[in-house]
């Protein structure tokens, strides 16, 4: 492929979502999905065509010329498609595609699709500006393209109440981050006069921790932008929109909130870990966020009830895992769980969404009880899906390597933060314990799905029982059944005999793989996990067991209130910015204009005791004149 | 060529006026007509600039001696990229806010004949080239928009006092331009009327004193027209009640003539003030940044956020210009940041405003926390509104995006943190606007405002030729920036007599 | 014992041209006030023609001027008093207090 | 007694005559009393000013001043008629012969301060002030003033001065006229 | 021959073939008296602005003409002209004798044009007077108005007082310097030590006095208003405007005449009297709400500005001023008479209501006064303004410091005419009609009269 096809890798979707937003409105659903799939596919197959381009070690870069340049920066309007990028092109344009497929029938009776669709487009192309561009600056225009497209996509159903809130809780939250990572650039670029991804790298590889201050500009900015990729990525103490984000339709749920917007924070950390690598604070401080976050969605998944929010919990514990491989400096490990998580997140977000579908948008999992049983696809996918979230099944299923890469990764690494030393060992236990809450969230899941007893959801509507009803739902759910399958083979290690090495080398620009865990290493953990997952898989498919817990279920404060986040918020942020806005708005702009009146006033009272001399009477003028006249007689210099 | 169409432009208006004036009412369609055709014209004047190698146009008229200060008062215009920005952006409006704000009983035609005062006016300031006519048409708005308002204004019950307002308005700007006219005085001193140009050449030989009266005296003239925190005193009020048309242009034109003279005249001229206040002031720009930002947070009506909103966005305006601390050539990108923010936020401004008028059939201003759901009636007007607050919260894509990151560069060089501040009220600003979008368009249908009916084709496809100029420049804004900063720095190299 | 030396010549114009002042200031009636202006005037002349002798003696321009200012006195006279009439013409009375009536009004 | 002495006398009495009458004149309670009063004041004015070597100027004062200008509010005091000072003000009527009541205080002070202080402006002035030239013969007299007055009328200074003056009486007159009119309007309204 | 004495003579014959005129019929046709009045000031002015040699002196120096005495010479008997022209279909109104009110206007005309060309102490002194008396009978001219009588006689007796002041100035001076022409004055007067300059001090205080008093300069403003408010708008277009021109003209004259070597006594004095003019003039007038007592109090403003070209020894900036100033006061004093009814004039500023909708015109003309009185460009007023302010600060070394703090008083409370001139806008423009105001049919000279000041306006400030 010739490297000028890299620009038409964004184009096409974006040509298509242009004319969605434009003419979209006459147009009905299949004409308007198939033109939506038609751009992603283009662009896929398009970055197929790279493919042998990238697999010989090469690169391709196209460059428009310059973007912006100017005396205070230059940044060119340029892509590099490196493997690292490779992945991720086939990543985002692959599921793009799929998910949009899979959109054609679930939102079939749908009142704007074109809306939908064209966002949906534009947020691919956003996505590819992001993984292409070979500058910060681009970076952040993909960056903030995929926020925006997010938040459009969040509140498509702008009628339901709770959506606007959730969509601009998103956008607020990824405003703030935008901001951090713009500046953060800036910073950045103060300190390496740069903007180029690969420039920065190779001049951070220049340097090493001891010869770099702490504190200088370069410690500013790789912090600043950690606070943009924790936003983006829903890192604690930005995590409180995503959950809300589920607002969206289910497909958005796949693909932006799962398998690629959320992990772009991780991308663009791991794209410049030679920087944190010089920063052992920073990487503390990471780790002190990912746990947390890691910790918080694996605990919440486990009491939610929406199946979408259990899934959007899972998410963030899974984007803690990988956050924490960054600070473990390992890059790598953070790539392969990345796609790793994709994988078998979308493919249970698209189940969801099949099993939302088929039950006409019930999503309480207590009503859903038990509805995989109408659903034969689904509940294949759901199987894959949740064995693949707790990693059970090594070969079978996407997350298990991955998410052993990681434990490797942080067992071997320390956490450093001011004084405080921990060391790596004792997070990979955590992380294990995380781990079996995960497979208790997941499989809590499955059970109340999979139970003998339906909920009302499950019992049909109009005497049908539910069913899959759309063409490309199944077709969809097949073809990511099949990839999260195989993504499991993709990632194994070579010590498992998979395809690890190859499949690392090309996410990771060549880098070899880590010698991976024996499976005799990684068997207790493994059979604990099946342990529990069968434990949690039997009391929830059980109706009288799990009504005990359910009826338990009201009074935990802590997790209902999600660790009180959002309240933290409201109460420390919100609340006194919107007082603050009402006092300014009311108070001090009245002070200020009442100084302005009370000038007027001034002059008015002044005004009106010279009235008093003014009496008209003639004498007091006399004496007025008289008066001056002698004050000026006083004017004259040395009496 | 040009030079002759440059000279015929400030007399359009006049000839518009002319017109009105023998109509027996206001006549929207002829208005709506004439001032986009008006607006054609501009934009071709001023286009070619942008057009790399465009020579600078400079145009001398007559010249004289003011009698008794033996002064000499010129008439000069001139053109080059800088100028041509606020030249565009006034051609760019005008058919919008033409277009889209129609009186909505029959007017007087004083309606129009005022508010070509204005446009003519604003004109005037950006193309002037000597100081006096630059005061001059500076002043001549005032009254165009004095007249508007006060002849056209809204007297409902829901809107503040209309000439309690007015007269607040008057005397606030004239707080700023009567001391600007004292600097002005001060710097005609030496030699008479002078070319913008040459502005930094007079001020050299004033005594320090005389130097730093005239410098404050121009900052308190374009610090009140931008305006900057604590000079914002106008704003509110005024915005309120000035009739939808005039709103807009306000916001849209008229206050960048507080920014094309604190980035065209101002900095580049009083260099070493900068030097020792450009920091200071950029405080200043910081904290309005935030205020405004705020206090958008605790307004009830879209028609007061976006007046806040344009004081913090304005505010970045002001960073930028306050960043150009050496006023030398190396600064030249952060006034090319604010000269490409002016472009983008009047077009945002003059684009919210028109279609804010748009919603309900009075023109009422209407609250958040008693409307919502108006998407439902009006789904054009609510994508069009939604880029443009996109636009205003400056997402990627469109130019405003590219402008404010240009902005933040040049500021953070001078002051990272005081740029972080100015992001920081950049963020709540875009996110009170958001937030008022939310409540009154999504959600379920609440309240009873009378929605007008949504926009007609023509107007969705003028609003989309708006956005298009978004898209084109945020994809490639060197369209802009290159020239301007060129213009720039020929300037400050001193090739331009 | 004064001595007839310039300083006593002014002090006593001085003092002549306050008690004018004084007049003025005090009287009630229009043509009083008129007249204490006659009093203040007389006080003016009499420095003319004292600086005449004592300073510049050798030509007359103080008498002159002396004879100018009594000139304007008749002609100020004249109309003032004039008005006066017509003021009693109007009033039946030409106390002051009846010429306040231009004044700045009620706030 | 010497030339000297005597000028110190006569110029004590004049200046005590002069304060004193001029004195009673703004004091006077009857407006008849004062112009009269004013007259007396001008007496010894007038003898000053003989001494001061202006013959002509005293003459003036007198025929002039006393008998024309004086006359005039003379005629004005009669014709008005006005009540004893003060008459709106029922309880001053008939109260004090002297007028005591007329005084004010504050007034008085106020111009008292100004008084010592111009006084001492001009005393400090004046005493520093070198002593003038010689007169020349006939200084003061009739026919050196008309000398300066008339001779050359077209290179002479005085002459637009006292061109102009007549002007100024003829305003006079005309205003005097104007003002002693009747209305004219009311004249129009009666056949 | 005499160039100056044929240059008056117009003026001279004039006034003596009126007074026939009016001597032989009891009611002269007020036509013919407004004719030959008209004749008689425009030929004189034409006179002394062409045939006049500028730098002559006359009558052994009673007469010096100089380019800014001729200005202001034929600037007053413009203007004057306008105010006898003005008087037609007016003096009827308020019940005025015609023949009469332009004798006594003539005669104020000849003050003026001495007092412009005054050479001596004498000429000063007389001429003076000429400009002020006939100004007193004028304000108290309307004898059945008890209004224009108290106006008249507080104008007198206050001017009186003035008068005695300034002849008291006079008199010191020639005592202080023993001489009656200005220019050898001004000579004694540089080389003056000790009691001389003692004497001289205070003389220049008491003439300053006279003088502000006179122009209303503050703190000597004080019966501005009342008098402007009982006056008739006839006798304030020769009061408000030509009599106080002169007057100004003669202060030029003195301070940067004769009193030049006293500079640093009257610089800071004039300094002060305009900062406080400027201050006390504008707050003053906020409270306003009769038109004639408002233009008194600008008057004073506008006062305080002239002073400071006086104080920039701008002679240019100085002309400009008096020239704009007594084109807008006239210009407005007729477009008051203007719009009054046949029997009252508009007297209050809420009388101006809802005249923008009756008579456009009229309303656009007051509007260009009224911008030129707030100095809003392009209308003179404002180039006036900024000359006055240029000129100050070129002249800024001599000063004392603060003289900085003056120009910015002036400059801020210029913010303050602004709020009643826009008042006065927003009367006109936005409000309707209050009661019954109805604009009688406009006279031809008014409208003349008023329509050339506001074009004069427009185009002064470029062709001056």
């Amino acid at each position: 492929m010739p490297p000028y096809a890299l620009a038409s890798l964004p184009v096409f979707p974006a040509a298509t979502a242009l004319l969605l937003a434009l003419f979209g409105r006459r147009l009905n659903v299949k004409l308007i999905g198939t033109i939506a799939c038609l751009g992603v596919a283009l662009s896929f197959l398009v970055g197929v065509g790279f493919a042998s381009t990238v697999s010989g070690g090469a690169e391709a870069s196209f460059s428009f010329g310059p973007w912006l340049a100017t005396n205070v920066l230059s940044a060119n309007l340029g892509f590099r498609l490196d493997s690292v990028a490779f992945a991720m092109v086939m990543l985002v344009s692959g599921f793009g595609f799929l998910i949009t497929l899979y959109s054609v029938g679930y939102m079939h009776d749908d009142k704007e699709p074109a809306r939908f669709f064209a966002s949906l487009n534009l947020f691919v192309a956003s996505m590819l500006i992001l993984v292409l561009a070979d500058n910060l600056l681009l970076i952040f225009l993909g960056w903030e393209g995929v926020g925006v497209c997010s938040y459009l996509l969040i509140g498509h159903y702008w009628k339901d109440a709770g959506v606007p809130l959730a969509a601009y809780r998103a956008f607020f939250t990824n405003r703030v981050g935008d901001l951090l990572f713009v500046l953060g650039v800036a910073f950045l670029y103060a300190h390496f006069g740069t903007f180029d991804l690969s420039g920065l790298a190779a001049k951070a590889d220049a340097l090493s921790a001891d010869s770099i201050d702490g504190n200088s500009l370069a410690a500013w900015g790789a912090l600043l932008v950690l606070g943009g990729a924790f936003a983006k990525s829903a890192q604690a103490p930005f995590h409180v929109w995503l959950p809300d984000a589920m607002a969206g339709p289910t497909p958005v749920s796949a693909l932006i909130h799962a398998a690629t917007m959320v992990t772009a924070g991780v991308y663009l950390v791991a794209r410049l870990s030679p920087i944190y690598a010089l920063f052992p604070q920073i990487r503390g401080f990471i780790y002190i966020c990912a746990l947390v976050t890691l910790v918080i969605g694996a605990v919440l998944a486990v009491v939610q009830f929406d199946i979408k929010k259990i899934l959007a919990y899972s998410t963030l514990s899974n984007l803690g895992l990988m956050f924490l491989a960054l600070a473990a400096d390992s890059p790598g490990a953070a790539r392969l769980h990345l796609f790793g998580h994709a994988a078998f997140k979308a493919l249970l977000f698209l189940a969801a969404g099949s099993v939302i579908l088929a039950a006409h948008h019930e999503q309480d999992v207590r009503k859903l009880a038990g509805v995989l049983k109408h659903l034969p696809i689904t509940r294949a996918s759901f199987w894959i899906g949740c064995l693949g979230g707790v990693g059970l099944i090594p070969f079978l299923a996407a997350g298990f390597f991955s998410k052993e890469m990681v434990l490797e990764s942080v067992a071997e690494s320390q956490l450093t933060l001011g004084s405080l030393v921990v060391s790596g060992k004792a997070l990979s236990w955590i992380i294990m314990g995380v781990e079996l809450l995960s497979a208790v969230y997941m499989f809590r899941l499955l059970g109340y799905l999979e139970s003998k007893v339906p909920g009302e959801a499950a019992k049909g509507h109009h005497g049908h029982a539910p069913h899959e009803t759309s063409v490309t739902v199944k077709l969809v759910l097949g073809i990511l059944c099949v990839v999260g399958l195989g993504f499991g083979f993709v990632s194994a290690p070579p010590s498992f005999g998979g395809m690890g090495k190859g499949f690392y080398a090309l996410a990771n620009a060549g880098a070899e793989m880590p010698e991976g865990p024996s499976f005799l290493h990684a068997l207790p953990a493994l059979v604990v996990s099946l342990i529990v997952a069968a434990l949690t898989f039997s009391v929830f498919a059980n109706a009288g067991k799990r009504a005990k817990y359910e009826g338990r279920n009201q009074t935990r404060g802590l997790l209902a209130q999600k660790f009180y986040f959002d309240a933290l918020y409201e109460s420390a942020v919100f609340t006194p910015l919107r007082a603050l806005g009402r006092f300014c708005s009311a108070i001090v702009e009245s002070v200020a204009l009442g100084g302005f009146e009370l000038m007027g006033g001034a002059g008015e009272t002044g005004s009106g005791m010279l009235r008093r001399l003014m009496s008209g009477r003639f004498q007091n003028y006399a004496a007025l004149l008289l008066a001056a006249v002698f004050l000026m007689l006083l004017l004259l210099p040395g009496r | 060529m040009r030079g002759t169409l440059l000279s015929v432009a400030p007399f359009i208006p006049l000839g518009l006026i002319a017109l009105h004036m023998f109509t027996r009412q206001g006549h929207a369609k002829l208005a709506a007509w004439t001032q986009s055709l008006f607006g054609l014209f501009l934009a071709a004047l001023a286009l070619p600039s942008f057009v790399s190698d465009a020579p600078r146009v400079a145009v001398d008229g007559f010249s004289m001696m003011i009698t008794g200060s033996g002064t000499v008062f010129k008439t000069a215009l001139y053109l080059d990229a800088r100028n041509s920005a606020f030249v565009l952006l006034l051609g760019l409006c005008l058919p919008i806010i033409f277009v889209f704000i129609r009186p909505r009983t029959e007017v007087k035609p004083s309606y129009y004949i005022s508010a070509n005062i204005l446009i003519g006016s604003l004109l005037g300031v950006f193309i002037a080239n000597s100081l006096l006519l630059f005061y001059l048409f500076w002043e001549m708005a005032l009254l165009g928009a004095y007249f508007w308002i006060g002849l056209h204004g809204q007297r409902r019950e829901d809107t503040p006092a209309l000439y309690t307002a007015l007269m607040r308005f008057v005397l606030i700007t004239l707080f700023g331009s009567l001391p600007m006219l004292m600097a002005i005085a001060i710097v005609i001193l030496p030699s008479g009327d002078v070319a913008l140009a040459d502005l930094g050449r007079s001020i050299s030989i004033l005594s320090p004193e005389l130097r730093g009266l005239a410098f404050w005296g121009f900052l308190l003239g374009f610090g009140v027209k931008l305006p900057l925190v604590g000079l914002h005193g106008w704003l509110r009020d005024t915005y309120a009640v000035a009739p939808p048309a005039c709103r807009a242009l306000l916001s849209a034109i008229m206050s960048k003539m507080g920014a094309y003279g604190l980035l065209i005249v101002l900095v580049p001229a009083f260099g070493s003030e900068f030097g020792t206040w450009g920091p200071t002031l950029m405080a200043v720009a910081a904290a309005g940044a935030i205020y405004g930002g705020v206090v958008c947070l605790g307004r009830d009506r879209l028609t007061d956020v976006l007046a806040y909103s344009s004081l913090a966005h304005l505010s970045l305006v002001a960073l930028a210009a306050f960043a150009g601390t050496r006023g030398d050539a190396s600064d030249s990108s952060a006034i090319t940041a604010g000269i490409f923010q002016v472009f983008n936020h009047g077009l945002i401004m003059a684009f919210l405003f028109a279609l804010d008028d748009r919603i309900s059939v009075d023109g009422r201003g209407i609250l958040m926390s008693e409307v919502g759901g108006l998407r439902a009636g009006q789904g054009r007007l609510t994508a069009l509104m939604l880029v443009a607050m996109f636009a205003a919260a400056s997402l990627p894509g469109l130019s405003n995006f590219a402008g404010e990151i240009l902005v933040y560069f040049a500021a953070f060089r001078v002051s990272p943190w005081y740029t972080f501040a100015a992001g920081a009220g950049a963020l709540i600003t875009a996110a009170a606007m958001i937030r008022i979008f939310h409540h009154l368009f999504f959600g379920a249908r609440r309240g009873n405002v009378v929605q007008a009916a949504d926009l007609r084709i023509p107007e969705v496809a003028l609003g989309l030729a708006v956005v298009s100029v978004w898209l084109v420049l945020g994809l490639y804004p060197m369209l802009f920036v290159g020239p301007v900063e060129r213009a720039f720095a020929t300037v400050v190299a001193g090739v331009v007599p | 014992m004064l001595d007839f030396n310039l300083a006593n010549c002014l002090t006593l114009a001085v003092i002549v041209f306050l008690t004018g002042c004084y007049g003025l200031l005090t009287r009630r009636s229009l043509v009083m006030i008129l007249l204490s202006v006659e009093v203040m005037l007389n006080g003016v002349n009499f420095t003319l023609i004292a600086f005449n002798h004592f300073l510049w003696g050798t030509h007359e321009f103080g008498h002159y001027l002396y004879m100018l200012s009594i000139g304007v006195a008749a002609a100020e006279a004249a109309i003032g008093l004039g008005m006066t009439i017509v003021f009693f013409r109007n009033y039946r009375d030409i106390s002051r207090e009846r010429a306040s009536r231009l004044s700045e009004g009620e706030l | 007694m010497s030339e000297v002495d005597l000028y110190n006398g006569l110029f004590s009495a004049c200046a005590i005559l002069i304060v004193v009458f001029s004195l009673m004149v703004v004091l006077a309670r009857n407006p008849v009393r004062s112009t009269l009063l004013l007259i007396m004041s001008f007496l010894p004015t007038s003898l000053v000013y003989v001494m001061l070597k202006a013959p002509f100027v005293g003459i003036l004062q007198v025929l002039v001043y006393a008998g024309a200008i004086m006359m005039l509010f003379t005629f004005v005091v009669m014709m008005v008629n006005p009540r004893p000072e003060e008459g709106e003000l029922g309880h001053l009527r008939g109260a004090d012969p002297v007028g005591t009541r007329l005084v004010h205080w504050n007034v008085l002070g106020a111009l008292a301060v100004a008084g010592v202080v111009l006084v001492t402006l001009v005393r400090k002035a004046a005493e520093s002030l070198p002593v003038g030239a010689e007169h020349p013969a006939e200084f003061g007299e009739l026919s050196s003033i008309s000398r300066m007055i008339f001779e050359n009328p077209m290179e002479n200074p005085l002459t637009v001065s006292f061109e102009l003056i007549s002007f100024l009486v003829l305003v006079g007159i005309i205003a005097a006229i104007n003002f002693s009119r009747r209305d004219p309007s009311q004249k129009k309204g009666t056949p | 021959m005499n160039a100056i004495l044929i240059a008056q003579l117009p003026l001279i014959l004039g006034f003596m073939a009126l007074l026939v005129v009016a001597s032989l019929r009891a009611k002269p046709r007020a036509l013919l008296s407004t004719a030959i009045s008209v004749a008689a000031l425009g030929a004189t002015a034409l006179l002394l602005q062409y045939r006049v040699p500028t730098g002559e002196t006359y009558f052994g120096g009673a007469y010096v003409i100089s380019v800014l005495g001729k200005q202001i010479a034929c600037l007053c008997l413009y203007l004057v002209a306008g105010a006898v022209v003005l008087t037609n279909g007016y003096l009827e109104k308020v019940r005025a004798q015609q023949a009469d009110w332009k004798l006594v206007a003539m005669a104020s005309a000849l003050g003026m044009v001495s007092l412009s060309f005054a050479g001596d102490l004498a000429t000063v002194f007389i001429s003076f007077e000429m400009v002020s008396i006939p100004s007193y009978v004028l304000a108290g001219f309307s004898q059945r108005d008890p209004r224009s009588n108290e106006a008249g006689i507080k104008y007198l007796l206050l001017g009186a007082v003035a008068s005695a002041v300034f002849l008291m100035g006079l008199s010191f001076l020639y005592g202080a310097t023993g001489e009656m022409h200005l220019q050898e004055i001004a000579g004694k007067l540089a080389s003056a030590e000790g009691g001389q300059l003692q004497l001289a001090h205070i003389a220049l205080m008491l003439i300053l006095s006279a003088l502000f008093f006179k122009t209303a300069v503050a703190p000597f403003h004080f019966w501005l208003a009342d008098v402007y408010q009982g006056s008739s708008l006839a006798a304030l277009t020769i009061i408000a405007s030509p009599v106080k021109l002169a007057v100004f003209g003669l202060l030029f004259a003195l301070c940067n005449g004769p009193f030049v070597a006293l500079a640093n006594v009257w610089k800071p004095a004039l300094l002060l009297c305009a900062g406080a003019g400027v201050l006390i003039g504008n707050v003053q007038a906020i409270s306003q709400s009769q038109i004639k007592r408002l233009f008194a109090y600008s008057g004073v403003v506008n006062a305080s500005f002239i002073l400071l070209t006086i104080v920039a020894d701008a002679p240019g900036a100085f002309a400009l001023y008096l020239t704009t100033y007594g084109v807008m006061t006239t210009g407005l004093w007729a477009a008051i008479m203007a719009v009054g009814t046949d029997h009252a004039d508009a007297d209050e500023l809420k009388d101006l209501s809802g005249l923008a909708a009756k008579h456009p015109l009229v309303a656009v003309g007051i509007t260009v006064l009224l911008l030129s009185y707030a100095g809003v460009p392009p209308t003179a007023g404002f180039f006036a303004k900024l000359a006055a302010a240029t000129e100050l600060l070129r002249h800024g070394t001599e000063l004392p410091s603060w003289y900085l703090g003056v120009l910015g008083a002036a400059f801020v409370t210029t913010l303050v005419s602004f709020f009643y001139y826009f008042q006065m806008l927003r009367q006109m423009w936005f409000h309707e009609a209050a009661g019954v105001q109805p604009v009688r049919q406009l006279l031809w000279n008014h409208r003349a009269v008023f329509g050339a000041s506001a074009l004069l306006l427009l185009v002064l400030g470029f062709v001056l």
